[in-house]
């Protein structure tokens, strides 16, 4: 299919701004009469609150004030408070903020509070906590307990803290790799008959496996401005996603969503810690209605660190068998996952990812989400996915060759297909193209051309070369389309999809333009502030935006073009379905010079008003969507609707990538010879886009695969490696100097431009071909661990049996 | 920050016991707190006079803070007291030049070219985002060398010439070719570290027109991105260099 | 870590003579704080962790800048920045062991203001120590890294005494190895000390990483011309190629006669608190062809004596592979 | 001027960490104060009396091994101090292995002395009863073998040296030693109570030590040093400042 604008290149508006310095972020902005606020942050990792003598801070000239956790709702755990008062839970985390008239009063104040605490049992490794006798994370218990349904890797509501124990010989077995016997696992299910499968399997491989979490780290902390006017609260915040957030972030402050201005058109990065709106963002509005000043609550890297959510870690157990043929026959993986404090850990989505990667044709998964004392866990790219195609990759690698497979061959005869199934429910797919994924990077890295090559290289030097998998699930649907036809001709086209950097907030509209057949010249894309009128837009984690939104902007379209039908049916006669558009224009089929111009029937909607000019809308609409019609009613030709698409199954993001790799076996350090990736997510629609998108998710992946991790002291539950420096977020100089990335593009069916989105699953993909490629330079060693850094690829060549051996999370 | 050491069951028996006695004890306070005012009017005392004798007003001309002495003497007042600082008792009225103009600006000794430039000139494409020179988002040039300018002093660079990403346009508003480069080539996702980025990008166009991609990439590794936009900030540089059409 | 990071009030000077700053840092000893780039300076006060009332800005002072041709080698002014080390023909034709080194440090941008007298005298990058804790280097009572469950992966393999942080300097191990020389001022006059002896283990002071006591001023580093243009080798393993400190770094400096060995420099960084001299290696190596055969013999010597901790056991096989490179002279 | 110094532990608690070593220079001056004191006074007007001859019969003070067993617990104690306080006066020595080796001596030696004081010494001679303290005041009354002035030395070095090796040998296992790894500190307030009186104890030491060196040089005392050297004092120097009844030397 031959699109104007889906599969082509574009300048996304907001671009210019990103080079010029004009992109203006949350703290760039300064308001008259600003004061700032900063927190005071635990020392301790555990405890309590006593008391906070402020007088001190208070009496200091310029001090405004402070703002405790008594100023806020009661929130019980494992809730994430904004503020600490009854459980403090890790160190670094917010117990008051105090306000001045600037940041360095404010900070000199902090120094004058004295906050008495009182200390309890801390723990940093999850299965410290799980033996019995062990000290819980908070003082009620150490587990996550799901009362409701709520999406993987996040803390919504109905959620309760439980206590689970097992025997020190369970956790001593489970330490040693093997299955604790007996042990209960609150999250379970399976399908297929497990034991039978494995019984008709060949080749079983029995491994333990752990993955560190680590901070999100994005480069725009998550700094809030907020003020209030005229009853109205104007927030200038940090958001992945925008409207999707309205209604979370109006309950946070009290107030009716429609008093509610969010202004966020730039967002310095938020990879799933900014999905929704979090706690911090109820100490700035509040804290700033609560002097009546504009108050900026600026947030250091630090307490980015210590707030800004990361990735759970795992401690895992898994059983694989493969038949004769290659088939993966069943899959047993237990997952104890480390949910740091108050959040949710990603077992489930692991065990999905191997559901759908290898299709297994019987797998039971066991799981359990325990809390630490360490910093609280949220979505990051792909949670549990991710790690898991991370640390599988080289363990299916390992049972390939003992079954004499070849790696990729292994991969193709287990791929996800069309009739792909996925999860415990075993459900079906929008659609697959990923065996055409799979030929796609074979083709593109020359897989069997490398899988010749020498393994060494030079007496110091080895060649490894690897392949990996991601997946995430890439769409939904049931949010709004809006656009606005001006009698000037220019088309609006609204969207309340954040800017996360990925420009997609911009790449869907292009469906709009796409069906309308208008000049992407001649659109105005209107997104950031919630006072422009913004749709009800899906929120963003990654991959869902691009399948999801483009349908929503495809049916605003289409109820524009009903629309300037209807009038110019109107205007010339017949029936509705007797005119065309192109041009720009709505014409009569027949006869094109019986029409008129897009401006002139938004003239025209605006004299003849009802639904075609807004005054009337669709019922199903969100009400953000239907204050935002409201308020254009009169003004153009409005095109709303929901997205009452249909969809079955689950729209897929799939990625595959290949790697090669030089490994020093004198340093430990590897430079990656070749990086090819390719996504497949249905229809390209913005091809520099995808690119960004594979490439991106590929520096994330070298990132999780080898530098990125928590590390606590167990002494005392500091954390190790708080800012960039020690959080070692990869350089220019630790990823490859070129990356190839391309997509299938291939169209779903369930999308009216064929796209489903991509930005999960680059990641996964590198991670795993990474990690599989360094274990092909090491003659298939396992670490069974993310990271792999150079201390213990050092000390594997050095066969010092130092490391390794105790599969810990959050430690070096 | 305090404890309650009642509270805090954590606290040994034994040390918690001594702690409090001795701290309990207003005697030994009282002889601390004596003794440490005495420390400081001492301090107080010598600051406030020359620190040098030798060092005339003259001989410091060039290179000293009017403010120094004054400054830090207000400082240990500021942080004895918690008064704010008075207004208007130190010199910091600075002269530089950023963008090719002349900007009058008071500046704190302690304060940041990120901060001045940010908060007192409005020139907000420098981020924060570690404010330590560990991303590279604050990065903008000084006398055409990219630095961090959160990390360093705005009294450090008052005699260089500073350039930041508002500065890069032409006259006529055409963008630098670096800047034209980043969008053709999609550079940014973000955007938080992309002024950064160009400002380094910059520098080394400056000293280096055509430069491999070896070496841009060498160039622009003080500038992290989280985003992981690396290939397309090189694909940019080349692009700008005339090396990528 | 405390929630600041806004700079503190904090009084400023900037002499542009090195009288006038010898002055300034006599009179305000601990009360000052001596800035060059001031690259490890603005971390410990924005944390707070580091408590000075006035900064004495030394780059004012043009004699410390410059890198001049002397008798015996070259002087290089401490004010010189990294960057310019990596760029400057003397230094990169004669003793390249330094301008690698310097090239090594940090990212580009620290390079260009960081100096040379700020690399060898920074402070230990121990992440205990860094957070502001009050352990033994702080004048505490204790190290957190020594322990059973300390995380001391980037911490010492020698010569530990209570603390366990290792020198940071890239620069540093290649000064010892150049036998370089310190110039250091006070008001007391100019005295001259050995880059080996330059830096002081924690079992002599283990509050300060250099002989740098209250009122010193750094003003020049020499290098004599003993060791001009001989076969040299650097490298350093960090875990990202940017920004981060050594795990290991190796700096050697080799004199060739008639095909073998006649002397030889070899210096270890990030293994212990000062640069380590590997004296073994260059006495057993004296005589002998610079090949893989001797590099083989050798190499284990570098690592008696080690004492690992918890997690730094790699060190000692990435120092003796380390090692072993600079012995033969090539990676490959 | 503090007399304590605190420190925040490693979650921000406030804790002990030491004595000032301020209180060296406070102890030290004073001490030498003190003592200049005692010298002029006694040069310019304490009562000028002729010392008497060591010449003549020699009796037996101390047994060889004593004078072993004090040369050598002088010995560690000078060192531990010239040690433990070059640190802090900013001397650049390898300062702690002499220390916490000088230190097991001490402790070694101690020991052994209290041991042997026990039971095959005249432990009495050492005690001090009710009736020495007429002693001072009463220049009629002599002493046994020991002085009031000197028992009340030696018990003041008594708790002062097993106060301080006590809380060394605490401090010592927690640092590496041959024998081993230093442990993980759970308890810095402990830690920092350990070396207050670690502190307080070296205070006393430095002082009673600088009290003991200086009466051991005095002149009307030197023949006690003399006798620690060679282990007798002359029939006379026994008449002018002991009495046969109470001390019967062997």
């Amino acid at each position: 299919m031959t699109y104007m604008h889906i599969g082509k290149d574009f300048t996304p508006p907001d671009i210019e701004g990103k080079v010029t310095g004009a992109a203006r972020y949350a703290e760039d902005f300064r308001r008259d009469g600003l004061v700032f606020a900063r927190l005071l942050t635990s020392p301790i990792p555990a405890g309590r609150v006593v008391s906070i003598d402020a007088s001190e801070a208070l009496a200091m000239p310029g001090v405004l004030g402070i703002f405790t956790a008594d100023d806020l709702p009661e929130s019980k755990p494992p809730a994430n408070p904004a503020l600490a008062k009854e459980f403090i839970t890790y160190i670094g985390q917010p117990i008051l903020a105090v306000a001045a008239e600037s940041e360095e009063l404010a900070e000199a104040a902090i120094e004058r509070i004295v906050v008495e605490y009182e200390r309890r049992p801390f723990v940093v490794d999850p299965l410290d906590t799980l033996v019995e006798g062990g000290p819980d994370p908070y003082p009620m218990g150490n587990s996550l307990i799901r009362t409701g349904e709520a999406a993987a890797g996040t803390t919504a509501s109905g959620t309760g803290v439980g206590q689970i124990k097992w025997t020190s010989d369970q956790v001593a077995s489970f330490r040693a790799g093997r299955f604790p016997t007996g042990a209960s696992f609150p999250e379970e299910w399976m399908y297929g008959d497990v034991d039978a499968n494995f019984a008709q399997c060949s080749t079983i491989l029995e491994e333990p496996f752990v993955t560190i979490g680590y901070p999100h780290h994005s480069l725009e902390p998550r700094t809030g401005m907020a003020y209030w006017e005229n009853g109205k609260c104007y927030f200038h915040g940090s958001l992945q996603s925008h409207t999707v957030g309205h209604d979370a972030l109006s309950a946070m402050l009290e107030i009716d969503p429609a008093n509610l201005v969010f202004i966020n058109e730039n967002t310095g990065g938020g990879f799933g810690s900014k999905i929704f709106p979090y706690p911090t963002m109820a100490v700035t509005g509040r804290f700033a209605r609560k002097l009546n000043r504009p108050l900026q609550l600026r947030i250091t890297r630090p307490e980015e660190f210590y707030i800004g959510s990361a990735r759970s870690g795992m401690q895992g157990w898994i059983k694989i068998g493969l038949r004769d043929n290659g088939r993966v026959g069943a899959v047993d993986v237990a997952i104890v996952g480390d949910a740091g404090a108050g959040g949710g850990a990603s077992g489930g989505s692991a065990a999905e990812h191997i559901s759908i990667m290898y299709q297994p044709e019987a797998m039971r998964f066991r799981g359990m989400s325990l809390y630490t004392n360490t910093a609280p866990r949220g979505a990051q790219r792909g949670p549990g996915q991710n790690e898991m195609a991370a640390v599988l990759s080289p363990m299916m690698d390992k049972a390939a060759r003992q079954a004499g497979i070849d790696l990729v061959e292994f991969r193709r005869v287990n791929a996800p297909g069309m009739d792909a199934k996925v999860g415990s429910r075993q459900g079906v797919l929008s659609s697959s193209y990923y065996p055409q994924a799979i030929e796609q990077v074979a083709t593109l890295f020359g897989w069997e051309q490398k899988k010749t090559l020498p393994r060494q290289i030079s007496a110091t030097k080895v060649r490894g070369i690897g392949v990996g998998e991601g997946y995430h699930s890439a769409g939904a649907s049931g949010y709004d389309g809006l656009l606005r036809i001006a009698p000037d001709g220019k088309i609006y086209l609204h969207t309340g999809v954040g800017n996360l950097g990925t420009y997609s907030y911009a790449g869907v509209l292009r469906a709009a333009a796409e069906a309308l057949q208008c000049s992407w010249e001649n659109c105005v894309v209107v997104h950031g502030n919630s006072d422009l009128h913004l749709p009800h837009s899906t929120y963003q984690g990654g991959s869902n935006t691009i399948f999801t939104e483009t349908r929503s902007s495809h049916v605003a379209a289409l109820d524009a073009i009903r629309k300037l039908k209807t009038i110019a049916a109107a205007q010339f006669g017949g029936a509705v379905e007797d005119y065309s558009i192109g041009g720009e224009r709505v014409f009569l089929t027949s006869d094109s010079s019986k029409g008129m111009s897009y401006g002139e029937a938004a003239q025209k909607a605006i004299e003849l008003g009802g639904e075609l000019s807004g005054m009337t809308y669709p019922e199903d609409i969100h009400r953000t969507t239907q204050r935002s019609v409201q308020a254009m009613q009169g003004t153009g030709l409005i095109g709303v609707a929901k997205d009452t698409l249909p969809k079955s199954g689950t729209a897929p993001g799939f990625a595959i990538a290949m790697i090669e790799i030089e490994l020093d076996t004198e340093t430990g350090k590897f430079d990656i010879l070749d990086y090819s990736g390719v996504a497949e997510c249905g229809t390209v629609i913005h091809p520099m886009g995808l690119r960004q998108a594979m490439n991106g998710g590929g520096v994330w992946g070298f990132g999780m695969a080898a530098y990125e991790r928590h590390v606590y002291d167990p002494q005392n539950g500091l954390p190790a490696n708080v800012g960039l420096y020690q959080g070692k977020l990869p350089t220019y100089l630790d990823v490859p100097l070129h990356m190839k990335t391309a997509g299938t593009d291939m169209p779903d069916p369930q999308s009216p431009v064929g796209s489903r989105g991509i930005g999960e699953p680059a990641q996964g993909c590198a991670a795993a071909a990474l990690m599989s490629a360094i274990s092909d330079a090491l003659g298939g060693h396992l670490f069974n661990r993310t990271p792999v850094t150079p201390d213990m690829i050092v000390n594997h060549i050095a066969q010092n049996s130092f490391n390794t051996g105790d599969l810990k999370t959050n430690t070096f | 920050m305090g404890f309650s050491h009642a509270a805090s069951g954590f606290k040994g028996e034994f040390c918690g016991r001594v702690y409090s006695l001795i701290k309990g004890r207003s005697w030994i306070t009282l002889v601390v707190l004596i003794k440490c005012s005495s420390l400081y009017t001492t301090c107080l005392g010598r600051l406030s006079q020359p620190v040098n004798p030798k060092l005339t007003r003259r001989r410091f001309i060039k290179g000293v803070i009017a403010s120094g002495v004054a400054a830090a003497s207000t400082s240990l007042w500021y942080t004895a007291s918690g008064q704010s600082r008075p207004a208007g008792a130190v010199e910091r009225l600075l002269t530089i030049s950023v963008n090719g103009q002349t900007r009058r600006v008071d500046v704190a000794p302690q304060e940041t070219l990120a901060h001045t430039l940010r908060y007192k000139l409005g020139l907000t494409g420098a981020k924060l985002g570690c404010n330590r020179g560990e991303c590279g988002s604050c990065t903008v040039l000084a006398d055409d060398v990219n630095i961090y300018s959160c990390s360093t002093l705005t009294h450090e660079v008052k005699n260089k010439a500073i350039l930041t990403v508002e500065g890069l346009r032409a006259a006529d508003g055409t963008l630098h070719p670096i800047q034209a480069a980043f969008i053709q080539e999609l550079s940014p996702q973000c955007g938080f570290c992309t002024s950064g980025q160009i400002m380094s990008a910059v520098a080394l166009l400056k000293s280096n027109p055509r430069p491999t991609r070896e070496e841009a990439r060498n160039a622009l590794s003080g500038n992290l991105c989280r985003c992981g936009a690396y290939d397309h900030y090189l694909n940019g540089v080349m692009r700008a260099s005339g090396q990528l059409s | 870590m405390s929630s600041h990071d806004v700079m503190p009030e904090i009084g400023l000077y900037q002499p542009v003579s090195v009288e006038d700053a010898v002055g300034l840092a006599g009179q305000l000893a601990e009360r000052g704080w001596l800035l060059g780039g001031g690259q490890d300076t603005y971390g410990w006060l924005k944390d707070r962790a580091k408590r000075p009332e006035v900064l004495v800005d030394l780059k004012g002072i043009e004699s410390m800048r410059g890198i001049t041709e002397t008798a015996d080698g070259i002087e290089i002014g401490a004010l010189v920045t990294l960057t310019e080390i990596t760029r400057d023909p003397l230094i990169t034709e004669r003793y390249a062991l330094l301008a690698q080194a310097a090239g090594r440090v940090a990212s580009p941008q620290i390079r260009n203001v960081g100096t040379l007298a700020g690399n060898v005298a920074q402070d230990a990058r121990c992440w205990y120590y860094r957070r502001g804790l009050n352990c033994y280097r702080a004048g505490g009572n204790l190290c957190y890294a020594d322990t059973p469950e300390g995380m001391n992966r980037e911490h010492a393999l020698f010569n530990t005494s209570r603390c366990v942080a290792v020198t940071p300097s890239d620069t540093g191990t290649a000064l010892v190895a150049l036998e370089a020389q310190m110039v250091i001022r006070n008001a007391s006059g100019e005295r001259v000390v050995d880059a080996e002896d330059f830096f002081v283990g924690p079992n002599l002071d283990i509050t300060h990483m250099t002989v740098l006591g209250a009122g010193d001023i750094l003003t020049a580093v020499r290098i004599p011309a003993k060791w001009a243009n001989a076969e040299f080798y650097f490298e350093k393993v960090a875990d990202r190629n940017v920004w981060d400190f050594a795990l290991v770094s190796i700096a050697a400096a080799m004199r060739m006669n008639n095909g073998v060995i006649e002397d030889a420099r070899l210096v270890a960084g990030a293994v212990q608190c000062t640069p380590r001299r590997l004296s073994s290696i260059e006495s057993a190596i004296r005589g002998k062809a610079r090949n893989q055969e001797t590099a083989d013999q050798v190499a284990s010597l570098a690592t008696e004596g080690a004492q690992p901790l918890n997690f730094n056991h790699f060190k000692m096989p990435l120092m003796e592979n380390l090692v072993n490179r600079a012995v033969r002279g090539h990676v490959v | 001027m503090e007399l304590i110094r605190y420190r925040n532990d490693v979650w921000g608690e406030e804790v002990i960490l030491g004595v000032s070593w301020d209180l060296l220079w406070v102890v030290s001056v004073t001490a030498f104060v003190l003592l200049a004191a005692h010298a002029i006074f006694m040069a310019a007007l304490a009562k000028k009396k002729a010392l008497p001859s060591s010449e003549g019969k020699r009796i037996n003070r101390h047994d060889a091994i004593d004078r072993a067993f004090h040369w050598i617990m002088a010995g560690s104690v000078l060192v531990l101090i010239a040690t433990g306080i070059a640190p802090i006066v900013g001397l650049r020595i390898s300062w702690l292995n002499i220390h916490w080796i000088a230190g097991l001596v001490l402790t070694f030696v101690c020991v052994f002395h209290i041991i042997r004081a026990m039971f095959w010494q005249d432990f009495k001679s050492m005690l001090i009863g009710p009736a020495d303290f007429k002693e001072p005041f009463d220049e009629t009354i002599k002493p046994g073998k020991y002085s009031f002035e000197q028992k009340g030395l030696h018990w003041a070095m008594t708790v002062l040296v097993i106060a301080v090796a006590a809380t060394g040998i605490i401090l010592f296992l927690n640092i590496n030693s041959p024998w081993w790894q230093r442990p993980s500190v759970t308890d810095e307030g402990s830690l920092g109570i350990y070396f207050l009186l670690h502190g307080i104890a070296t205070l006393g030491l430095v002082a009673f030590s600088a009290v003991h060196i200086y009466f051991a040089l005095r002149p009307e005392k030197r023949f006690y040093t003399r006798s620690m050297v060679t282990g007798w004092i002359s029939e006379a120097e026994m008449k002018e400042n002991h009495d046969a009844n109470k001390w019967k030397p062997e």
